[in-house]
């Protein structure tokens, strides 16, 4: 067997591409292409009373100017409500461009395309709208008390309300010799990838058909959203994802209104038109997550132990909620976290305000979940006087305990079981790396030179690699090269790397012999998309399946040649041969060849399979039943349930006595998400997500006043961390692999970021000794609590 | 976000440039490191008719070190200033303050006056000026003013240059000799604007004694303060007496809250830092003076 | 955003009154007001240059004055918009005698700032705004003291043979700008609002940006 | 409205001189994007806080979505594109994210490249502080920073032993 590419540090063959300027975003393609601008709301709520377009029909290389007048049929409806579910009784989506009333400050009201942006915009400055404004609802507060509704079909404002138990969690709480209660609220922050969104469409008029590129995290679910949309048959629609410039959520939604705009208007136009997301459209157009406020009441013995957990929260939706219910669903059911509470209830509200609608940004719920759970183990600790690792680990599912059922149900509908996971192992790596014991020696030193330190943790369980399904499609070409395809997208995350590593393995070619597509409907048309840490699991274990079957193939068509046995072949570095005797073998290429009986030679090669040049028994028929020409093959992977990875964060911080600046001394992650494909990406993939938990604790806040004006539309004010505000991160990793897999892998992507705000709060706390219930948290409000202290 | 169209003007020489401007009356606008100018037309929350460009104009593009102050032209960008070893011996608090304006990347095109006319009250350069007590060159078609910096700054973003003049340089006088400087802010993000900063110089006699401290903050009213802490001087040993010198900054600032700061925390950075900044500017002074 | 302050006016409640609500006045005292319209009772369309720095936008919009209590308080409304961004704001003014002479003037103004603006023009709201409201109570209490009516001065009705603007203004009277007062400095109008949340914008905006990188 | 005039703009990019008539308010990016189809220069803002389009003007970085083209007529421009090394193989800065994984969407990868190119020209051998704050001008939302600053330290290294590479022409 070749070497093994599973698991080692390749350097990604996406780089060299992408470090010399040769990377293919969406803005970077159409150069003919006509472009396109929004007219969009400065009002958070109001009435349209009137659009006059006079004065930009004189901008000079205008082409077009559309509103929801001229919408036609589906287009004309809501866009799609994409994941309904009981519990969402209320649920709204918006329109492509808005019909009577707008709903937050943004929403797309009209469409210019013009021969340029420049003069897109020009035009759209000088398209008059009038506006009646009405009150709006801003804040879960406001939400909840309900004075004015967002939508005034929808009573309270409450898109859903739901609950979920494991029992009486009210009557053990009552009953338990100890009961806490905290309110938790952590505040809106976004996704927001250097690459806005983009949509570039161009309708051919001869073959009817249309060719859209769009930076999205789901290319196979746009195709059949602009199909039924725009009214075309789906075979008439390919969608393809060029590089993308970062998603991080934000881009699983779909479709955009300019999703279907940009092609209805190419449609209509018969030219190509594109549309290119700008920074301030991004802010106040594109989803927003994190905010939502919990009521926790804990029950526990006197050792800390959790007798009953009752938690009841708030989610701010926005003004839409296009992707239903996931988030809170996530908060609701993740928020358990490494723990089994005796019994648990959870309910929730999911709220309209007038706001960007709220969808999954990275971690998607569980950062929020994480924050709950922490601050309530960390609450328990002070109480009791307990060290706080040791309430964690009194309150741990133990490995003996695996596969452990929370008694829930998870947001794809399955219950939530957790497959494996070693947690007090991962705290006790996690201790050793971070010298937990060793803490008060080094707080005693830092005090002596007038310096103060506080350290905290934080625990997360993250279900990854949820279904329904994902494909993988493996062929041999007859140069012996290998490509393979699958229909999710990458936004960067090295997909084309991880799935040849896997390939390679499975079907021993060499690396550096196989090229592989993802996102391309053209080459895959069956997928689900990139979110919850999936592609790994779901599309990595799909090809590895995949690839397996072309092996089969293989070995059963070169079995023949050679005349040997399956059993006693081997695939070594493309090469079929008989174990042991490696001088009897032939190239995968030339299997490829003979897998595919010709008629016609169109190169050497081919000869050999022609039907004069094969010594094929004449009396069988050239392609045996059951197979195929060609050395390829298709499979999915469908888990019946979601593999959970686990890790636990450890934060060093040290406070300014004056100025209360927070700066972090030591970031110390644990990480077990199974089997690792490939380390190097995994580690990036931690660095990034804590550079956001860092970013969401300590610098990133979405702001929006009373009247629902946003007041940090821009980089300026959206603190998103420089290099000079992101800690070096240490990692170490314990492999848990997951049962549930061919590969024994769980998701990484989203990992980092989960217990960011949790463990930052708990290590401010420890080393200012004011309670944090609230994040992020800033140092002028650092100061605040300080105030309120003393 | 792009920008309006403009009329482009590209003068050849101050001369031209200034009667451009003045043609123009007040729709002219001036193009220097359009590093603040350049974003706000593509918001287009600025749209000018007019667009006069003196990035060509070499006259403008120039560091003049005398025996007594140092006279930067309207051309001259930070980067440049901020090395500029003539600079760094005269005026240290210049090269110190400019350290913190922005980032690298910004300072290359942005200019020193670009800076001060565009008078943003976190800036760090109109602090400078003031706390120098240095003057700006305004040209008109008939001539030139020269206009102290106290009289220059009138709010946030308005200062005295008149439509259809052209500021044409900064004059900043040369630290006195036996005098330390230093130039300390806290922003949100490293590179941000100022939640507050401060400039100091502080003069100490032979003994090490203070004979003068005078402080200058950013990011706490329409335009930055000078404060005078001299009279914070504690006798005999020559140092600063804290509580007294917090007394004399709170009489100056008047910090507004916004989304990153309430006006307490402001007000407390502004005793913190004018501490930090002039132990510093002492640390220097009694180190002899202007390091060279 | 709110922004409450007082001031004292030289002249005396009942002359402060009539100034500011005297559309003559008020469009020759708004800098950067290049046209007021009666529109109906207390009700005037108006369009205004204005801007602070590099910020400069023409906004055009409604102004009406309501809640008169002669010479104590008023209410006014206004919305309006241009390039840069929308407003509206509702202020409510209050006429004081001052115990010596002269009047204090208090206003508290609520207003919604929208659009690019409002998104990007936070830093310096409420320093720039007090600011320039004193700037233009001295330009009232200039006009005051100089004791010519702008109205038999250069502002005059665009109207041919219109009258004199009485208490209750013609609808369709035009008012226009003293040319003078058009490039005067920014001004925050407790009169008119709509001008002076233009300029207030431009200087936030401006100064804003400009302080992320100078 | 009627048409826009041009202006004539002569650049010299990567070492090649470049004309192009353009409206006044074209911004540098735009053209070396658009009109010279140099699309290794990303966008990630327009208001000159990521760093995204920092490109070389006369060898020192700028951001090139805060400058009018017009404006920089006659100067000499070099993007991602021309950070390659003169056979056209990656250039050491580049050849150094890619060992260090230090771009993962690769959107801010080319400003950052940019950045560190003309960095290591004045300092050669920076700590690992100086390498952080040499890049602390850009955004990156992927990777943490961390792998980048260790592509910058490696670099370094590299840069020492052949100084031409990733110089403009």
């Amino acid at each position: 067997m070749s070497t093994r590419m599973f698991g080692e540090r390749i350097t990604r063959t996406e780089d060299q591409r992408l470090v010399s300027g040769n990377g293919r975003y969406l803005d970077d393609l159409g150069h003919d292409a006509l472009e396109a601008a929004l007219v969009r709301s400065p009002h958070a709520h109001a009435r349209i009373v009137d659009i006059d377009v006079t004065d930009a029909l004189e901008v000079d290389g205008l082409v077009a100017i559309y509103t929801y007048e001229d919408l036609d049929g589906r287009m004309a409806e809501p866009l799609p409500l994409l994941i309904p579910h009981p519990s969402l009784t209320h649920g709204r989506t918006q329109y492509a461009l808005a019909r009577e009333e707008v709903n937050h400050v943004g929403e797309a009201v009209a469409m210019v395309v013009a021969r340029n942006r420049y003069l897109a915009e020009d035009a759209a400055q000088r398209i008059r709208v009038e506006y009646a404004p009405l009150p709006a609802v801003v804040g879960i507060e406001s939400a909840r008390t309900a004075d004015h509704l967002v939508h005034e079909d929808v009573p309270g404002n409450v898109a859903a309300v739901m609950v979920q138990q494991t029992g009486d969690a009210d009557a053990a709480i009552d009953s338990a010799p100890h009961v806490l209660e905290l309110e938790l609220e952590i505040e809106r922050s976004a996704s927001t990838p250097l690459e806005g969104k983009g949509v570039l469409a161009r309708w051919d008029d001869d073959d009817k058909s249309l060719l859209v590129h769009t930076s999205t995290q789901t290319a196979t679910s746009v195709r059949q959203a602009i199909a039924a949309k725009l009214g075309l048959p789906v075979d008439r629609v390919e969608v393809v994802t060029p590089d993308v410039g970062g998603g991080f959520g934000v881009k699983i939604v779909h479709p955009w209104p300019e999703e279907v705009l940009v092609p209805w208007a190419a449609c209509r136009l018969q030219q190509p038109v594109k549309w290119t997301e700008d920074r301030r459209e991004h802010f106040v157009s594109s989803a927003h997550e994190r905010g939502q406020l919990h009521h926790v009441r804990v029950g526990y013995d006197d050792d800390g132990r959790l007798l009953g957990l009752s938690v009841r929260f708030w989610h701010d939706n926005g003004a839409y909620v296009p992707y239903g219910l996931i988030v809170p669903i996530i908060t609701s059911t993740q928020l358990l976290g490494p723990y089994k509470p005796a019994v648990y209830r959870v309910e929730f509200s999911s709220l309209y305000t007038n706001t960007v609608m709220v969808t999954p940004y990275r971690g998607a719920g569980r950062p929020q979940g994480c924050f709950v759970m922490e601050r309530t183990m960390d609450a328990i600790a002070a109480e009791r006087g307990l060290d706080r690792t040791v309430v964690r680990e009194r309150n741990f599912i133990l490995p003996a305990e695996m596969p452990y059922d929370q008694g829930l149900v998870f947001q794809d509908g399955r219950q939530l079981l957790y497959d494996s996971g070693d947690y007090p192992a991962t705290l006790a790596k996690l201790k050793k790396l971070v010298g937990w014991d060793e803490f008060e020696a080094f707080r005693a030193q830092a005090a002596e030179d007038g310096r103060r330190v506080g350290i905290g943790l934080a625990c997360y369980v993250e279900g990854t690699g949820v279904g329904p399904y994902e494909g993988g499609h493996v062929r041999v070409e007859t140069d012996g090269s290998v490509v393979v395809s699958t229909g999710l997208t990458s936004q960067g995350q090295g997909h084309a790397t991880m799935l040849a590593q896997i390939v390679a393995d499975e079907l021993g070619v060499p690396f550096d012999r196989i090229r592989v597509t993802t996102g391309d409907t053209r080459r895959f048309k069956y997928a689900v998309g990139t979110f919850a840490s999936r592609t790994a699991v779901m599309s990595g274990s799909a090809v590895a399946l995949t690839a397996r079957k072309v092996r089969d193939k293989a070995l059963r068509i070169a079995s023949t040649a050679l005349e040997a046995a399956v059993e006693d072949l081997e695939i070594v570095d493309g090469r079929v041969q008989v174990a042991g005797a490696p001088e009897a073998g032939i190239d995968l290429g030339t299997v490829a060849v003979l897998s595919n009986p010709l008629r016609y030679a169109f190169d050497e090669a081919a000869g050999a399979a022609t039907q004069f040049a094969t010594p094929a028994d004449p009396n069988t028929p050239p392609v045996e039943a059951g197979e195929a020409p060609g050395l390829e093959a298709v499979d999915f992977y469908s888990p019946t349930r979601s593999t959970f990875a686990n890790g636990m964060h450890a934060v060093v911080v040290e406070t300014d006595p004056d100025t209360a600046e927070v700066r972090i001394l030591r970031y110390c992650v644990v990480h077990d998400c199974g089997t690792l494909v490939n380390p190097m990406i995994v580690e990036g993939q931690i660095h990034g997500g804590v550079a956001q938990g860092v970013g969401g604790a300590l610098y990133e806040r979405l702001v929006y006043d009373e009247h629902g004006q946003l007041l940090n539309a821009s980089f300026m004010d959206f603190l998103m961390p420089y290099a000079s505000e992101v800690p070096t991160i240490e990692i170490d990793h314990l492999v848990t692999p997951s049962p549930l897999n061919p590969l024994g892998v769980k998701g990484a992507g989203e990992a980092g970021v989960i217990p960011g705000s949790a463990a930052i709060a708990a290590a401010i706390e420890d080393a200012e000794q004011v309670t944090i219930r609230r994040m992020p948290i800033s140092p002028s409000e650092l100061f605040d609590l300080r105030r309120k202290r003393t | 976000m792009k920008p309006s169209p403009f009329t482009y003007h590209r003068p050849a020489s101050v001369g031209e440039a200034v009667a451009t401007l003045a043609g123009l009356g007040g729709s002219g606008k001036v193009l220097a490191g359009g590093q603040s100018l350049v974003p706000l037309m593509s918001m287009r929350l600025s749209a000018p008719d007019h667009l006069i460009d003196i990035n060509g104009l070499a006259e403008l593009d120039m560091v003049e070190v005398t025996d007594g102050t140092v006279r930067i032209g309207a051309g001259a960008r930070q980067a440049r200033v901020e090395r500029d070893p003539a600079v760094r011996e005269a005026v240290p608090l210049l090269g110190q303050a400019l350290a913190n304006v922005a980032h690298p990347t910004i300072r290359n095109r942005g200019t020193v006056v670009g800076s001060l006319v565009h008078a943003d009250p976190s800036a760090e350069l109109p602090a400078v000026l003031l706390l120098l007590g240095g003057t700006m060159e305004l040209r008109f078609p008939d001539g030139v003013r020269e206009v102290a910096a106290a009289d220059f700054f009138l709010g946030p973003m308005s200062t005295a240059v008149r439509p259809g003049e052209l500021a044409v340089a900064a004059r900043f006088p040369r630290q006195p000799a036996g005098s330390g400087s230093a130039f300390v802010e806290v922003s949100r993000r490293h590179g941000d604007f100022a939640l507050c900063g401060v400039a100091a110089v502080a003069v100490t006699d032979p003994d090490g004694a203070i004979t003068s401290a005078r402080v200058a903050l950013v990011g706490v009213g329409g335009t930055a303060v000078v404060v005078d802490v001299t009279p914070a001087v504690r006798g005999s040993g020559g140092d600063l007496d804290p509580s007294a010198r917090d007394g004399l900054v709170d009489g100056h600032v008047d910090p507004e809250g916004d989304i990153h700061a309430t006006a307490d925390y402001r007000r407390q950075l502004a005793r913190v830092l004018t501490g930090r900044a002039l132990e510093q500017a002492v640390v220097g002074a009694r180190n002899g003076g202007r390091r060279r | 955003m709110n922004i409450t302050g007082t001031t004292t006016l030289t002249a005396d409640r009942a002359t402060v009154w009539k100034a500011l609500n005297d559309p003559a006045v008020l469009v020759a005292t708004i800098p950067g007001c290049r046209r007021l319209e009666a529109v109906g009772d207390d009700t005037y369309r108006m369009t205004v240059s204005a801007g602070v720095g590099s910020v400069q936008g023409v906004y055009d919009g409604e102004v009406r004055l309501s809640d008169h209590e002669e010479p104590s308080s008023f209410r006014m409304h206004a919305q309006g918009s241009g390039a840069p961004g929308t407003i509206g704001a509702d202020v409510s003014v209050r006429l004081e005698d001052h115990p010596d002479r002269g009047t204090v003037l208090s206003y508290d103004a609520d207003a919604i700032v929208g659009g690019m603006i409002g998104g990007v023009g936070q830093r310096m709201l409420t320093g720039a705004s007090k600011k320039m409201a004193e700037e233009f109570f001295r330009n009232v209490d200039a006009v005051l003291l100089a004791g010519t009516s702008p109205v038999a001065g250069e502002a005059q009705p665009d109207v041919p043979g219109a009258p004199q603007p009485a208490p209750a203004v013609a609808p369709g009277t035009v008012f226009t700008a003293p040319a003078a007062a058009r490039r005067a400095g920014p001004g925050f109008a407790t009169g008119v609002a709509v001008g002076a949340a233009a300029a207030l914008l431009g200087a936030l905006v401006g100064g804003w940006i400009a302080g992320r990188r100078r | 409205m009627t048409t826009e005039t041009q202006v004539h703009v002569s650049l010299v990019v990567n070492g090649t001189r470049r004309e192009v008539d353009v409206p006044a308010r074209r911004l540098l990016s735009d053209v070396l994007r658009h009109d010279l189809g140099l699309t290794g220069t990303h966008v990630g803002c327009e208001h000159g806080v990521c760093g995204a389009c920092t490109v070389l003007v006369d060898g020192a970085p700028m951001r090139s979505c805060l400058l009018f083209a017009v404006s920089v007529d006659g100067a000499e421009v070099t993007t991602i594109e021309g950070c390659c090394a003169a056979d056209g193989s990656l250039g050491p800065v580049q050849a150094a994210f890619r060992d260090c994984h230090a771009l993962q969407c690769g959107f801010c990868t080319p400003g950052f490249v940019t950045t560190v190119t003309a960095y290591l020209r004045e300092n050669r051998a920076p700590t690992e502080a100086e390498a952080r704050e040499a890049i602390s001008g850009n955004l990156c939302r992927c990777t943490g920073y961390q792998n980048i600053v260790a592509a910058v330290l490696k670099s370094a290294e590299a840069t020492v032993s052949e100084p031409a590479n990733g110089d403009p022409a």
